[in-house]
């Protein structure tokens, strides 16, 4: 979110070039995108690391290739808007605040987690830094984020949400619903399509019978634009528009991501049904080596961005180096919470000591 | 004092929690021009304007936005037009709504609530009777008042509820039923605490809904005989009051479940394990049934009626149990 | 549909003008298709008049001002090609041999009826004449027909499924996934979107954020066309071709028809909330005056258009002579047939006499 | 003679019954180019081509799609790539699937199979025990093989069924058991009969689906404390084989029934309202219950331990009934 406060290491920032902004971002902000670019990458590498020594609980998302668009679309968004992730969106949950140390409790299932161990990997939210979590469960993020957006239409507040929707998501019935509900009652929603080649292993042509998503908004009455997904400035110049619209009263904007999903659907899947030249095709396109060298013509100096590199790695490690050592959650802690009232499930009678 | 029906009392109950809280607001299909199908919310888009919501026909939309609002603070009511049309949002109720505590610690203050059950000759997808699918959801509240008194004291408890709250209307009672409601008072029913709807020593009928009025019918008639019949009126399904069960097991130490849900897989089977697991010494005989039939609810009179429970059934069934 | 054996009363034939075909009819056909229309209304009528009576069981959903557009769309098909229509769609059913009797026996749950008292109104279906029976969930006979339509491509067969959907009904996600699931299989399935200015009391500005129901069929990859529904020939010949489309192995065909709901959404409902000028607009453009009048230039003489008439209504008259006899279902016949096996649920234990 | 794994003999099962009647044909989300998420269907795309469709994400056009096409005459087995995703075809299933026969007399003779169940640590929404919603609706055939031979008996005869089945995959189970199951044989395992996992004389464990196995884990330590269970496999839920049950029930007079699914409204309740309707003077001790605690199924490990039920907890239940 371009309003929080720079986390950017003000090491790297002194004598460093100073440009014209480009997209209207200032070079720290440029720098800072920079920055959640290659923490989320670093972070994943650091899971996949993990995940290959079996010291993960249960299943590894990437979001290769996607970074640039998960990144830039949150950075658009301002403190008070709200955003819901998907699976691949690391990045932008990093935007809004989430930290590698949560990603990585949440990974290991600790007691520290943000779900407390309940729910899975990025399976979480907090919707004070404005993000809320996901359900597995395709297209029904769509209206919950249909109704946070009312909620602002209704109390005049100036804000804004953001929805990511896969490609094959888009068949779900619960997205049509909450898309046409949004169009109908023009909540401030922004949506973000992604088309990321594949749902699981079924390609976009079995999947919907238009060529980009952005007709699939037109039968919605949605104002649409088709960016390039590895293009990170072009991602974030798309959706700031969307969000001022959305913001300024004009209702529901879909922003459709052109990108690639270059790991399997989870890291279990070997992606045999993905033809290999395709894979190398988008690995030459990769958007952060892509806003790596967009930076390095004019924006920053190769040891800065090293630096910012360094940065995010450290982090990283700190935050593997603490929640490795931190223990699961006590057994019975999975009996509360389910209302508010009454607070708790009794322990089953045959568990008592 | 005013005599109100249950539509009335349960209109009255939402007018007033919509004066008191504005962040509570509806949604539905029709719910605003129209007032909705049964017209419990006429008037209320003249007087709240925007605070009522006309929807596209997309139950899962109305139930996700509902719990997308409720996330940010607002109070949410949304209707089925029939509650049979909830089928529709199975996945977001069951999934989203009902998880999202646990999960994630977030609330979803909402209602959903719409017009169920049978005996008006309306067929298998206007008659439904679908607590079944949502007593076994861990995270959703059911509630199902009997009364006018409670219709109004449940949907404002349920509207003040920090947890998801199904509220299901019976139709057959909507106009049938008349009540004196003090005006000024302030009427709420307490959620999760079942009603005494009337005293006996023979035998216990637990039941809820449309078939109190079959029970106390039912219980007039065995008056006739003898037969003193205790019937709880549960009010709540879900959480379950299970106290008030069991006390009324270890007075007549007879039970009858009556409902208007098929038979297999509907609430009788919880109630009845329940009682089996805390009081099967006080049982001087098995805990027994009435319920409808297990077929999809057929609309021809005489085959709604035979498919669902009757005052009759209930009296047969309770000179069983005394004569155990 | 066009290859049924035409029961247009052979009385009214001779002496009448031979002409050249419309739209590809002949005049027999042309003939047919109007007695269909009064037959519709007057069968309806009768209807209205039971209902005002007490004489039915349950509410009267009626099809006026839109009996052109079904008929039409209907009479469109071939034998073997299969519809599934919705509770304004007595015409269509009645064109693929539903009969007066049958509807009159539904609406008043006689043993006779084809459900057997078990469901009601014009929910009732015959695959034999190429008709499948709704429920009242809005959206869920889409993916059903698109089960049939995909039946017929498996099997290679020169079939074609149609199916109607509302204007309200297509916010529905069950007709977004059936419509979707049925254009990437690329099904011979024609869809014909209902837009008749209500769904229930809510107009479709508040249902779609589009103009047109053809927009959203775009969204979808369906070609579309838009036709006045009260143009009974328009229809015929706007489906017509969506049909030959289908059938060549194009995919699915959407046909938008643009119509009013003349009526209530049922006889109950008072329509408070319509304005009187526009229903007194539609009333002046009512599909079969229109109808009529085009016969009357030039295809059909007056008394043969009124022995049509009367003929329709004397098989009206017929049917609900039989009909008002007839007893209800004997009440234990509700206990079977839930399952294949086993066919019958037992009586309860407290039933036993 | 193969030992084959619950997975391979499932497959095997659905290989088959697609070479014998060339009606059958698979539908589903990755079930051609991938085999599904779990590779039961690996390889059926490159041998029956057209007759393996991978679909959108779509469930209830699935199922539904599904339905057309079965009153047509075809055979589908649709794949829910995992049950938990039934939830999303739940208005199509019991609305217009469950009812069709009853309301028009025509068939719908459809699988919608997929994997279920947890103790594989995979969180609220890949672990679900859905089956309780759908015993609730009269139409639908529910069957849940615990078997790698009834996996395989058991599809074959839901896919010539002329009911709709349901037909669920436990994927603990899937490559978990193994058991030698003839070539040449033509397995089919009846619909509607439970099977004697284990014969015994001081209790009955009615089960089903992993849990039979736990149960035989439990029998096993009971055995050695003297304590001799009998464990009935359900094997089919929907209908429920009573006779079998009371059967049991007759000959042990104890009764635990263990399910994973969550306690309230799971299908446990069902039986018991069975047992204590038919035979509550067989019975010596209350019907008691094993089941998961009313949560949505947690992910981590010590969490998801302690909300399923476990072997020992068997074995203190039994311990307690055979006390009692
Ligand atoms: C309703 C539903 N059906 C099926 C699934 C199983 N599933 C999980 S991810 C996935 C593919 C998603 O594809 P897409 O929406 O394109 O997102 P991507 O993985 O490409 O980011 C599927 C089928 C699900 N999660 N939810
Ligand atoms: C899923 C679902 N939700 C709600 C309803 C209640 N309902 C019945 S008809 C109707 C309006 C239908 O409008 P439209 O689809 O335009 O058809 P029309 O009545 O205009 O022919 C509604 C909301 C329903 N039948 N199904
Ligand atoms: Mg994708
Ligand atoms: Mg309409």
């Amino acid at each position: 979110m371009t309003s929080r406060a720079a986390p950017v290491t003000p090491a790297v920032l002194p004598g460093a070039p100073t440009q014209a902004p480009a997209q209207g971002l200032e070079r720290a902000q440029l720098l800072e995108i920079y920055r959640y670019l290659v923490l989320t990458r670093s972070l994943e590498e650091r899971l996949l690391l993990l995940y290959r020594q079996n010291k993960l609980v249960g299943g590894l998302f990437r979001s290769l290739g996607q970074e640039g668009e998960s990144v830039a679309s949150a950075y658009a968004l301002e403190r008070g808007d709200v955003l819901s992730p998907l699976i691949r969106n690391l990045g932008s949950m990093l935007v809004m605040g989430a930290t590698p140390l949560e990603v990585l409790r949440q990974y290991q299932a600790t007691a520290t987690a943000p779900s407390r161990g309940r729910d899975l990997n990025i399976h979480f939210g907090d919707l004070e830094r404005g993000f809320l979590g996901q359900i597995s469960h395709l297209g029904d993020m769509v209206p919950v984020m249909a109704g946070i957006a009312l909620s602002f239409k209704l109390r005049r507040e100036p804000r804004v949400a953001l929805v990511y929707v896969g490609d094959g998501a888009t068949s779900t019935g619960a997205c049509h619903e909450g898309l046409n509900f949004a169009a109908v009652q023009r909540v401030p929603l922004v949506v973000i399509g992604e088309y990321n080649g594949w749902a699981y292993a079924t390609p976009p042509e079995k999947q919907f019978a238009v060529r980009d998503l952005a007709d699939r908004a037109a039968g919605y009455g949605i104002p649409a634009v088709t960016v390039d997904g590895n293009d990170v400035l072009a991602v974030y110049q798309a959706t700031e528009r969307a969000v001022l619209r959305a913001r300024a009263g004009e209702g529901v904007q879909f922003v459709e991501v052109k990108t690639y999903r270059r790991s399997g659907h989870a890291e279990h899947d070997d992606q045999r049904y993905v033809p290999k030249e395709e894979l190398e095709r988008w690995a030459q396109n990769d958007p952060i080596a892509r806003y790596r060298a967009a930076l390095l013509a004019g924006w920053a100096s190769e040891p800065e961005l090293g630096a910012l590199d360094r940065s995010a790695q450290a982090e990283v490690d700190r935050a593997a180096a603490t929640s490795a050592e931190e223990p699961g959650p006590a057994p019975e802690s999975a009996l509360t919470g389910v209302y508010a009232t009454p607070a708790r499930v009794e322990l089953a009678w045959y568990r008592s000591p | 004092m005013p005599e109100l029906t249950f539509l009335e009392a349960l209109r009255e109950g939402l007018w007033e929690e919509m004066e008191r809280d504005d962040r509570v607001f509806l949604l539905g299909e029709d719910v605003g021009a129209l007032g909705g199908a049964f017209g419990v919310t006429e008037g209320f888009a003249a007087h709240f304007g925007g605070r009522v919501i006309d929807t596209p026909i997309a139950e899962t939309a109305i139930v996700g936005a509902a719990a997308g609002a409720a996330h940010m603070g607002l109070r949410p009511v949304a209707e089925m037009q029939f509650i049979d049309f909830i089928s529709c949002a199975y996945d977001m109720l069951t999934n989203y709504v009902a998880t999202a505590r646990y999960r994630t610690g977030l609330g979803v203050p909402l209602v959903v609530r719409g017009p169920c059950g049978g005996y008006v000759r309306a067929g298998p997808f206007h008659s439904q009777n679908v607590e079944a699918a949502f007593l076994h959801t861990p995270g959703l509240k059911v509630v199902y008042p009997a009364t006018a008194r409670d219709a109004k004291g449940l949907i404002k408890s349920a509207i003040r509820d920090e947890d998801p709250v199904l509220f299901f209307e019976h139709k057959w009672l909507y106009r049938r039923i008349k009540e004196e409601i003090p005006r000024g008072e302030e009427v709420l029913t307490p959620i999760g605490v079942a009603r005494l709807a009337r005293a006996g020593t023979d035998a216990t009928i637990v039941t809820y809904g449309a078939t109190v009025w079959k029970a106390l019918e039912a219980s007039e008639a065995l008056d006739h005989q003898g037969i003193s019949v205790e019937i709880l009126d549960l009010r709540t399904l879900a959480p379950l009051d299970d106290e008030r069960i069991l006390e009324s097991v270890r007075k007549t130490n007879r039970v009858l479940i009556v409902h208007e849900d098929t038979r297999t897989g509907g609430f009788a089977g919880e109630i009845t394990a329940r009682i089996n697991e805390r009081a099967f010494e006080w049982l001087d005989a098995p805990v027994m049934r009435v319920t409808a039939h297990d077929v999809p609810l057929p609309y021809a009179p005489t085959l709604e009626d035979c498919v669902l429970p009757q005052t009759g059934d209930i009296v047969k069934a309770v000179q069983w149990l005394t004569a155990y």
